[in-house]
């Protein structure tokens, strides 16, 4: 214990003396950093920023040392997240490198590839992104048809992936291919690391109905890739699969959990109330209010009972598919809510009749209705639930 | 009178499935986004729609219309509803132009309802104010001024008002905002000086305004029917109003159904449809149930219309609670069960999410006319 | 449409003459009639009521004259109900015979048959249950094992029923048995009627958790049934069997149409909220009230769009399903506002501490339970909506 | 402290556990019922939960007490309510207890919390009025009277009232009904004169009484607590009231769960057993995650109260809104999923669900208490 005081207040310190002041408080979200070979800083307090922290691994604080990582304890890994919540630090990396691939390298992968990949994530060199979904295996994720076949030292990929987040901005492809034959569909399955500046490999982004683009169709022809880049063993992947899929529900899940910069319910119910202090005049909508709030903040006590119960440090289990469902219906629930508070003022789409942060509600509202269908549906984790965690029967 | 459609309505009904599908089908709509339309739909159309006698339809044969009942608008509602068609009959025929028709002299009928009739007139009812429907909370003022009135106050939300040639716009001529008394009709020239508008851009990719009117001098022939009495007549346009946005959303919660139980049918995965999923399957039949519901009470709000029944404003409110609950069910159910494809620009599915979003608060969501029923209903 | 009329203002002045005082207005449920060997009269006006209406064949409007029943057309029946509704007369008979068995009979019935049973369930000579379900076959019915073996000219039943409504005070029952091989399990149902004055016939009631014993539990021991009461086809009993189902599903749907002696929720509101008039005090309850009442509203439109509807005169049809589950769901929703209204007032199980409406009120919570079970589970519903209305693949 | 149970902490859990399914399973409860047992619960195995110090473990060992926390209460509650067991734990340790350990002076609670953590005292809080709670709406008014107090008024469902041997009686002694000053706690002899109690059979079969008090002569020393300042101490009473209460409905959910799902394993139709069927799959899973959640918050709320935080009153509403709903919600379910068998008096599962009732009502609802929640967070 008193160990890890003397951790929290040397990184108090190193802290309040390295975190650029620009880097503490809220900031917008063209600020965040997701790094990589096109990386540009609109802010260069944000370059000093991601080299001090990932120069101490604090970008990945529990991976090892040798692999560039924080080498920190759980419990150190907490103190230090403490501390930057208390400054009010900004994340240094948003990576996918370090939520969801990082983990899966240091399960599943060879030395050679921790030495070659994780120390990229760690210092934001390489921006990954995810090839799973094709366009006839949404759900059914197994069922994948993109082929890789051995041709000498290298694999000749071909096929096509869709809702890859941010491909066309990403250095590096981490891919489930189709090595083995098809049935059973789970057997034939390996996961491939997939240089997109290759030859062969082209992006397009899909249009939401939100108006946002933050995924793509990602096209690969004829794309050769070193045999070494196979994590795991040959027609093994789908193994790794499943435990990325874990990882990736809690990092949704998690997002749901807070929402920083954004004006409360309460704000935004005193706002288009129209009543800055006491009692709200509709009961019906103050009501709702009042249940959505309490609701977050069941799920948040849920989300912190089940983090002290797994400290141990298991990854997460079959649970984070209840994260996964129940954080992004609570989401969802919450938009509707946020847009009966603002009425037909929350229904712009774009133009001077609205202010620019209800044009935000309104398009968030429409991408939140996305939170229940990527990364497993929610009749994906139901399932999941019903199974793993319930039992029951097939 | 029968829920059985008679042989004349059922041609209609087809005439119109058969006009909508062929010329303004669901992929118009994108288009006039896509290009950034600035009036949102097309007139051309709407002239095609006045001469196949579907604009005039519900007015009297001396104004230019067909005389015909909210039975037979209903059906054109419907399939317009269908296809999202943005064509104003909401604005201009059911609330300027009943506002006309039960309010107006008859200089003022002769006068507007047969260019409506004949599509060559767009009207718009300037009537809400906030970002809430609130029928009597009017503060834009209408004072006496010389023989006439001056206007002066502001209006948001005024659909098609960024386009229409003409505005009803409801002014309080006494009494205290939230009065029913003291409300005045104007009816008013949209591009008259003083009258500033501002184009608001929805999420349905429809059109509304905010209106500023700064001290707009009026004569006295503006004056829609009597001076201080205009609740009755508002409450009147309201209704046919809501129980004509019903039917258009009948049409749009039938048609985003339809669409997702085809794709249940048609998309696979694990081998199978998706469809043969019970839990996709009880979900489905229990939405069936709910459209189901939505339909009967829209087309016996339209009966009550015709039958100008007493009960008419307690079942305009039934059907818009219900039309709005079921288009929201609806609309969300269906993006799920498309999945991925349900989140695209690129799918039609999503149209109706946003189209049943805007249909659910326009003239009052669910809440506003459960608490009206039960205002009526005397508790 | 002038017989009609004629036919209507007959039918008044005959029910003006001939429908005692008493059987006029509000009732206590005790004072129903359901007839059959055992009948005995609280109010000698009930016997007279149907003595006369049922010589007229009146109990069973629609039904051919040969077969003592009213002979009247859809309208003309149609008509009398209204004339019925107007005097406020009582059903003289309740009858599982007139609203399951008749039409069954009239259907799929011989002559003989139907010229034997008919007259008397129209004359409430013969009570009738129901013997479909079984302790192992309660959704999935056609898994029943009630096994009737020919023997000589008759049938030997052995086996057991269970939600036998009423079995302990019917004269006869109306039994799915298994007659043939178990699969597929359809084929090999047959439909029997069975005379439960028969040895071997023994039933227990089933007490409910509301403390009713509407059911019982119904066993048959080597029971002899003559092999001219086989109705229909041998081993084609399951197409009976399922029409059956839909003139059930119809009773219990339209028994939630209208609740005539009770209190409406706008009274009980009123009464619990203490608000004898004006806005009710509570919005929350104020607004599920109002809701309750729209979708009670909405129901009964469609019950009677749909009348309209099949006014051409077909019997029902998988709609049927959609009323027995919406209606029995609603009915639940209901009665839970209705708790909600009482608040504790509504929680006692007996004694003084509460009025009987409020005892009434509380027991029939519970009963409603059952609604959405018995008849076909609400899943089942959804089921037969799903595959038969919606066309959704096994 | 953690939410991880200590060793203490799961050796305690399992004797409950063990000893509820040995001396109170559900089965007794139904016994009680059917013989028409006018206590309602087993004074002798009261005795033997006194013994095992869980009468008294939240009250100081100078008390007779264990000095132990919530958490520990809470897990005894649990188990508890997983049998339903009917022992007084709400009306003497919670409610009565607690007001005489907040409020009383040490004379009083010498000669009270003692005889209470011995199982030999049974206590009550007389404090509802109406058919609805509603802490400060207090009519029954105490008067001065020579150089004590008068009491005239009428309470009801006094949970337990029936057979307590003291009651805590919540009265008005000065201000208007509704307000929150004005009240004072009485410590009364139930079978005194002018005490008439008429107990009240309650569907969840628990019983609770309607006490008349026809003038009441009281001493001085009867008074618990300041005069007219009673509502500080009848806030934190409720609060963990409530939040006990939870714990034993966490119980009750848990256990109408688990017997629910082994049900859904176990009985077959079709060939297969129900549990295979996805709309069934689906339902349960929701309600695991609501079971989940509800977990949290009440392990939450207990923890507050033992680190005596600012925020217990928030978490006892929390958890009681969560708990009401998981309870109707999986009480509901489960009789829908045993179908025919469900709603028999055979089985125990109907229990559960009239206990949900009951127990959603007692001390408010989801309603108050999400207004409540709302008060408190200033909105």
């Amino acid at each position: 214990m008193a160990d890890l005081e003397g951790f929290r207040e040397e990184t108090r310190s190193w802290l309040e003396e390295h975190c650029p002041a620009s880097k503490r408080g809220p900031q917008a979200d063209t600020e965040e950093v997701w790094g990589g070979r096109r990386v540009s800083y609109k802010n260069p307090d944000s370059k000093l920023w991601l080299e001090r922290m990932s120069a101490r691994g604090w970008t990945a604080p529990t991976w090892p040392k040798e692999y560039a990582g924080g080498g920190l304890s759980q419990d150190e890994a907490k103190i230090l997240q403490q501390e930057m919540q208390r400054l009010r630090c900004r994340l240094p990396l948003i990576s996918f490198g370090i939520s969801m691939l990082g983990p899966v390298l240091l399960e599943f992968g060879n030395e050679e590839q921790k030495r070659e990949y994780l120390p990229k994530i760690v210092r934001g060199e390489t921006r990954w992104c995810q090839g799973y979904s094709e366009p006839g295996a949404g759900s059914d994720l197994a069922s994948l048809q993109m082929r890789a076949v051995l041709d000498g030292d290298e694999y000749v990929v071909n096929g096509q992936k869709i809702w890859t987040s941010y491909a066309d901005k990403s250095d590096w492809i981490f891919c489930l291919v189709r090595t083995g034959p098809d049935t059973p569909k789970h057997d034939g399955i390996s996961f491939l690391l997939i240089d997109m500046a290759s030859p062969g490999v082209s992006t397009t982004p899909i249009r939401l109905i939100s108006g946002y683009s933050p995924f793509c169709q990602t096209f690969l022809e004829d794309v050769r890739v070193p045999k070494q880049n196979l994590v795991g063993p040959l027609n093994g992947g789908w193994t790794i699969a499943k435990r990325l899929l874990q990882f990736e529900r809690s990092v949704i899940s998690e997002g749901f959990g807070v929402s920083p910069r954004k004006r409360s319910l309460e704000e935004l119910a005193r706002r288009y109330l129209d009543c800055p202090s006491g009692t709200l005049p509709d009961s019906l909508l103050r009501s709702r209010v009042a249940q959505q709030i309490m609701e977050d903040e069941c799920f948040r006590l849920t989300l912190k009972r089940s983090a002290e119960e797994t400290k141990a440090g298991q990854g997460p289990g079959p649970a984070s598919s209840m994260f996964k469902y129940y954080g992004t219906e609570l989401n969802k629930q919450k938009y509707e809510l946020m847009l009966s508070l603002l009425g037909m003022q929350g229904l712009g789409w774009e133009g001077e009749g609205f202010e620019p942060e209800e044009l935000v509600i309104t398009r968030e509202w429409l991408r939140s209705k996305g939170n229940s269908i990527e990364g497993g549906t929610s009749e994906i984790q139901l399932n999941i639930i019903a199974k793993r965690v319930l039992g029951l029967p097939d | 009178m029968s829920l059985v459609l008679t042989e004349e309505q059922e041609l209609l009904q087809e005439t119109a499935r058969e006009f909508v599908k062929q010329r303004s089908p669901l992929a118009k709509l994108r288009e006039l986004r896509d290009t950034q339309d600035p009036v949102g739909f097309s007139r051309e159309l709407w002239k095609e729609m006045a001469e196949l006698g579907w604009v005039g339809i519900v007015f009297p044969e001396e104004y230019g219309g067909a005389g015909l009942g909210y039975a037979e608008l209903g059906l054109v509602l419907e399939e317009c509803g269908g296809q999202l068609v943005a064509e104003p009959f909401l604005s201009t025929v059911l609330l300027g132009g009943n506002a006309v028709l039960l309010a107006g002299n008859e200089t003022q009928r002769k006068d507007v309802l047969p260019a409506v009739c004949g599509g060559e007139r767009i009207l718009a009812l300037a009537h809400q104010e906030t970002h809430r429907h609130d029928p009597y909370r009017v503060t834009l003022r209408a004072e006496a001024s010389g023989g006439g009135y001056r206007l002066s106050g502001e209006k948001a939300f005024v659909l098609d008002g960024h386009v229409a040639d003409q505005l009803v716009v409801v002014a309080r001529t006494s009494e205290q905002v939230q009065s029913r008394e003291g409300l005045s009709l104007f009816l008013v020239d949209a591009d008259a000086k003083g009258v500033i508008r501002t184009p608001m851009h929805m999420v349905d990719s429809r059109n509304a305004a905010r209106i500023r009117f700064e001290g707009l001098e009026l004569d006295r022939s503006a004056l829609l029917g009597e001076v201080g009495r205009a609740a009755a007549v508002l409450d009147r346009v309201l209704d046919r109003a809501t129980v004509g946005l019903c039917a258009e959303m009948l049409g749009g919660i039938q048609e985003a159904f339809k669409r997702t139980l085809a794709f249940l049918k048609e998309r696979e995965q694990f081998g199978v449809p998706i469809g043969s999923f019970q839990a996709l399957k009880h979900r489905a039949a229990e939405m069936f149930c709910q459209i189901e519901l939505a339909r009967s009470v829209v087309l016996e709000a339209l009966r009550a219309l015709d039958e100008e029944r007493a009960d008419a404003p307690e079942l305009a409110s039934l059907a818009k609670a219900r039309c709005a609950d079921t288009y929201f069910l609806v609309g969300n159910e269906a993006i799920q069960m498309h999945g991925g494809i349900g989140v695209t620009d690129e799918s039609e599915i999503g149209f109706f999410l946003k189209r049943a979003r805007v249909a659910q608060m326009t003239l009052g969501d669910a809440a506003y006319h459960r608490d009206r029923f039960a205002r009526l209903r005397g508790f």
